[in-house]
């Protein structure tokens, strides 16, 4: 990757799969540990630990939402740790990834 | 009852929509086109069974609400018998397919609405009521005979009073139960100049929109045929020999208990004969996450529905004139 | 005025919708469902609008367009000014949350038709012209109020001009008014008899459709009542004041200025009285970034209409009556 | 034909649509309104002419079929010839633009049947028929021609025949093919009293729910206006002239080998004046890949049918009037 | 990144663009390499070798769809040599990239 | 990551979040830099530093768009170059990552 310090900041992409119902009570959590920026995408299916769940079913509609989360290295060890517990009862998914966050837009992270 | 009889839009639109997913059509309504007409088909029934209730007395509807948790609760039970003792299905499975069974289709009480208009035979208003009741006693008998095939396995029990309490509020609060009994709640209290401005849209086109939701079920019901080798010939045997016996039961109970019409019989038969897919579901795959949902959605969607639309109501019918000694 | 003539269905439909949010159910309406409705029941009331216009002279028309423009500028100001005075609030969210109470809920008006058409009263062709034309000057005289604002903070005002070059746009190209408007002018220039073939689709329906309408605000209004906290009492108090200010206006402008009857009276009041929800949160979103959307969509969602719908209405039209002397 | 005539709703809603692009407004309809409006109104037409088709004998319909296939063969081979022949248009292009020439627009015919209806002007039940049919053909002769095409340019023609069956398969069990088929057979069979039930929804209220697919088409077609430049001052012109080709052949066929009334002479001549844009863009997004469908698209929604709905349905009436001698 | 393997697992993400019509067939073919999680996301669009794709579009609808799927390394090698046959005659998009698996939620890879 | 070159191509993998208004605008804006694939999901909601956005909010619908885009580091450099200005002015997001093309379907990249 091209490493310009002017363009470029070295950062965590945190990326969570979670029922769509709880995506209130997710992201009422990440505002406890103060995140400034996140994207959703609502509708989405699966597979996991828990069967399938599959959108638009018309008897039974199950639903992920996948969120995305852009922060500093710090940060990120504070919403992995916060996010762990809630993790264990909601079930899902959570990966972390490096990135690298292009300077341009206002920063919310 | 000639063939003609049985040329039913809402059933000829059932059958339209299966075709065409047997023959692989790209035709596929929206889902959210489904949910729409959904939440205006469960407010129509609501609306009219209603305000038809206020021409009774309310002491009239009893024997009908006796009769649905008698359903509610006797199907599932007998069910659960035939699945584990003839079937051999294991036990949280069983369980979760029962409740479905204690349960009614709003889909098909309306096609059997739609049939007996066809014909131009009246009924009674109060199967209405009991359309509205049965879903939720079978949610809660499906998750007593969860606990108790657990209890038998002898598996974890931690965590079911929770449990009880979350599907008792469930049972009560489910988006569709509670706009049946709400919409018959406003039909049986607003005016009659009221509901007139409101019939052309919730009566007089209702059942040309019934034929759009038979034509969507009929496509659903074709998808999971796919499914019926994965589900075994067992259970696809008992998802027609289950809503026969509940029809049974049905035109006893409509016939020598509740001594309705025919057309009141028929409707009380297609009830008991009938299995949900609205809200059991759901309730099942949060109180017996252990079953295989694929299970219960082809039994219900795929045998017992379409079984009950094309064959059963017209047979019930029959049984019904026949019992009547028309 | 007994008690029955409350229980107008799209009334208790609301009901229903709040009901259902208080209990949390999991009752939903797909959201595209409510766009369909919205986009249907604004060509609806603008199609009877245009057609009912054209029975009148135009002229007639004329004072209840200069009343829509002092209520859609004047009203603003006044909201301004008690949220600064008495609350103390912010002068940007003062001004984003003003702009709305100058402009006018579609939603609240029809129900006040559905409410004179429950009970049998008429009413004057005009304030459908008002309820098109007062949403476009509350967004200017917000963005205007903004700027003042700003001046008075001694912040940055850069860029002003492209803004309200950009706002006085979208407020004529916004899609909810633009459908308001040009149905107005399809109603108004069709012949009877092809009026007569859209009539069923855009007129009988039409009360109920308003329902399912009513029964998604509900569920909004339900939703938004969490949030009365965050709000303030201030707020919350203000939401219920400002439309029995607006509607004290709108009393004496219908009774004495424009001199409608008792019907039209109400329908002026509630105009007056009501908030938007439509075309001005997104604009006030756009000219008034720094304000904070969840006050005045918790102001405008979860009190007002509410408040209009359930208390106002009826109250409004006994003080019309009232006025009349009936 | 006086300008009152043209004042037809469904047609200015086609115009507030486009309006509503040319100015920019944020006006947008939700896709799945749209797909739902064409799932109803493609069963509305099915049964309205399935029911008036048994009321006729069947020999009379099949020269409408004869007609049909003629024009779903000829005038895609005429398209080309004049797109290769004058246009010097790439034959791959040629060809898939060819194919929608060939069939038909559901859009432009139930506009066609507004505006008959609108000045009551009655019509035969064949065209309905016709409708049906004619997308069918013209996708088998869009591959004919692209396979033409293929060889003529010396590429490879591998997997043709696997393509010829699956188009095939493709154009008998599209989703809105089948629907219109399977509707007018629903149509044709059932009752009088079951048919009266569903009038109300396929029927009564018809012309106004045509009136919001017109304006979200009309949304669509000024969306398109954008890309005239691409698509070139050639193609733009073939977009105008080619209805009117069609429109020729139309009267002929439809005034002298059919016999038909005005009505069924407009209506026949709409058929072939007008271009698919439901079955055959994707049938040749697939069958003729190379082809830029930008190409295709602009022309069918952008230039041909908002001709035929504002200039030529007018236009072709007064031909078959004409030719009446009325 | 933070570095605790009582924390964090290395993963391997892998995520697929594909037709969405074609999405039924990629679900079963996982299946057979034995994937035990998986998210999607339909109703996707966007720009290829066959042009582009555009969802809602009115007459000529094309939608894409969004796989993404976290698993040990061993299990991405195999998924990867299954895929790699079925995207030629598919299209669509194959990339994959490092992760780490936050612990907590039940283990579905 | 397993290694070989005749599976794998080095990438850059762009994920870009903006308000779906401007969607039309960034796209034409990624082809002046003769991008030849992209990805991308309508209907996302989010918080940033011009707070929170919700899809299907009935009075104010604000709706993000998600674009992902593969290519090769050369261009990867010249497509944020030519993002960064018009992102300052859009706002949302744009991150950079490191990822593997998996060889198979036609290269659009
Ligand atoms: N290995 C995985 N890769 C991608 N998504 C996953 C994975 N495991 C779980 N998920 C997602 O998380 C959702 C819930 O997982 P679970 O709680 O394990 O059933 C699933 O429906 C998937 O969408
Ligand atoms: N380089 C790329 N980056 C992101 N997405 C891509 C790329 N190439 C292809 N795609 C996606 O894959 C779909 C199908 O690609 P194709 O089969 O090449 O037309 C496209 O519509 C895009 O959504
Ligand atoms: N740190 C972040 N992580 C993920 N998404 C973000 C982040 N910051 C901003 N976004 C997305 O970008 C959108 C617009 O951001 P903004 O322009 O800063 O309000 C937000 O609504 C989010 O969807
Ligand atoms: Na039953
Ligand atoms: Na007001
Ligand atoms: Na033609």
């Amino acid at each position: 990757m091209f490493n310009r310090a002017d363009v470029l900041i070295s950062m965590i992409r945190i990326e969570i799969v979670i029922d769509e119902e709880k995506l209130g009570d997710l992201i009422a959590l990440l505002r406890t540990v103060d995140v400034r920026g996140y994207t959703f995408m609502r509708h989405g299916g699966g597979l996991g630990s828990r069967g399938e769940r599959r959108p638009d079913d018309i008897a039974l509609e199950e639903r992920n939402a996948i969120v995305i989360l852009a922060c500093e290295e710090k940060q990120a060890e504070r919403v992995v740790m916060a996010l762990r517990p809630k993790l264990k009862e909601y079930g899902g998914m959570c990966l972390m990834s490096d990135c690298k966050w292009v300077i341009g837009p206002a920063a919310s992270y | 009852m000639s063939i003609t009889s049985l040329l039913v839009p809402a059933i000829l639109f059932f059958a339209l929509g299966m075709f065409a997913q047997v023959i692989k059509s790209d035709l596929k309504f929206p889902p959210d086109m489904h949910k729409m007409i959904v939440i205006y088909l469960l407010i129509g029934i609501g609306l009219h069974g209603g305000k038809a209730l206020t021409q009774g007395s309310m002491g009239d509807a009893l024997p009908a609400v006796g009769a649905a948790f008698l359903f509610g609760i006797g199907l599932p039970i007998l069910a659960y018998i035939i699945l584990r003792g003839l079937g051999k299905i294991d036990p949280l499975n069983a369980a979760a397919i029962s409740a479905h069974y204690g349960s009614v289709s709003a889909g098909t009480y309306m096609t059997a609405v739609a049939f007996l208009g066809g014909i131009g035979v009246t009924f009674e208003a109060y199967p209405v009521i009991m359309l509205a009741i049965m879903e939720s006693p079978a949610i809660m008998i499906g998750l007593v005979l969860a606990g108790y095939s657990r209890k038998v396995m002898g598996g974890a029990t931690k965590g079911e009073k929770g449990m009880y309490m979350h599907l008792l509020r469930e049972a009560f609060t489910n988006g569709s139960i509670l706009l049946l009994f709400c919409s018959m709640g406003i039909g049986a209290v607003v005016s009659d100049p009221s509901y007139h401005k409101i019939e052309p849209f919730f009566e007089t086109i209702f059942m040309g929109a019934l034929c759009l939701f038979l034509c969507d079920m009929g496509m659903e019901a074709g998808k999971r045929l796919s499914e019926f080798k994965a589900v075994g010939v067992f259970l696809v045997c008992f998802g027609i020999a289950m809503p026969l016996i509940g029809a049974i039961c049905g035109l006893m109970v409509g016939h020598f208990w509740l001594g309705y019409s025919v057309g009141g019989v028929t409707l009380v038969t297609v009830l008991a004969a009938s299995c949900s897919y609205i809200a059991v579901p759901p309730a099942m795959r949060l109180a017996v996450p252990e079953a295989n949902p694929s299970f219960y959605l082809t039994l219900s969607l795929g045998v017992t529905f379409p079984f009950n639309v094309v064959i059963g109501i017209p047979l019930y019918y029959g049984a019904a004139q026949y019992l009547a000694g028309v």
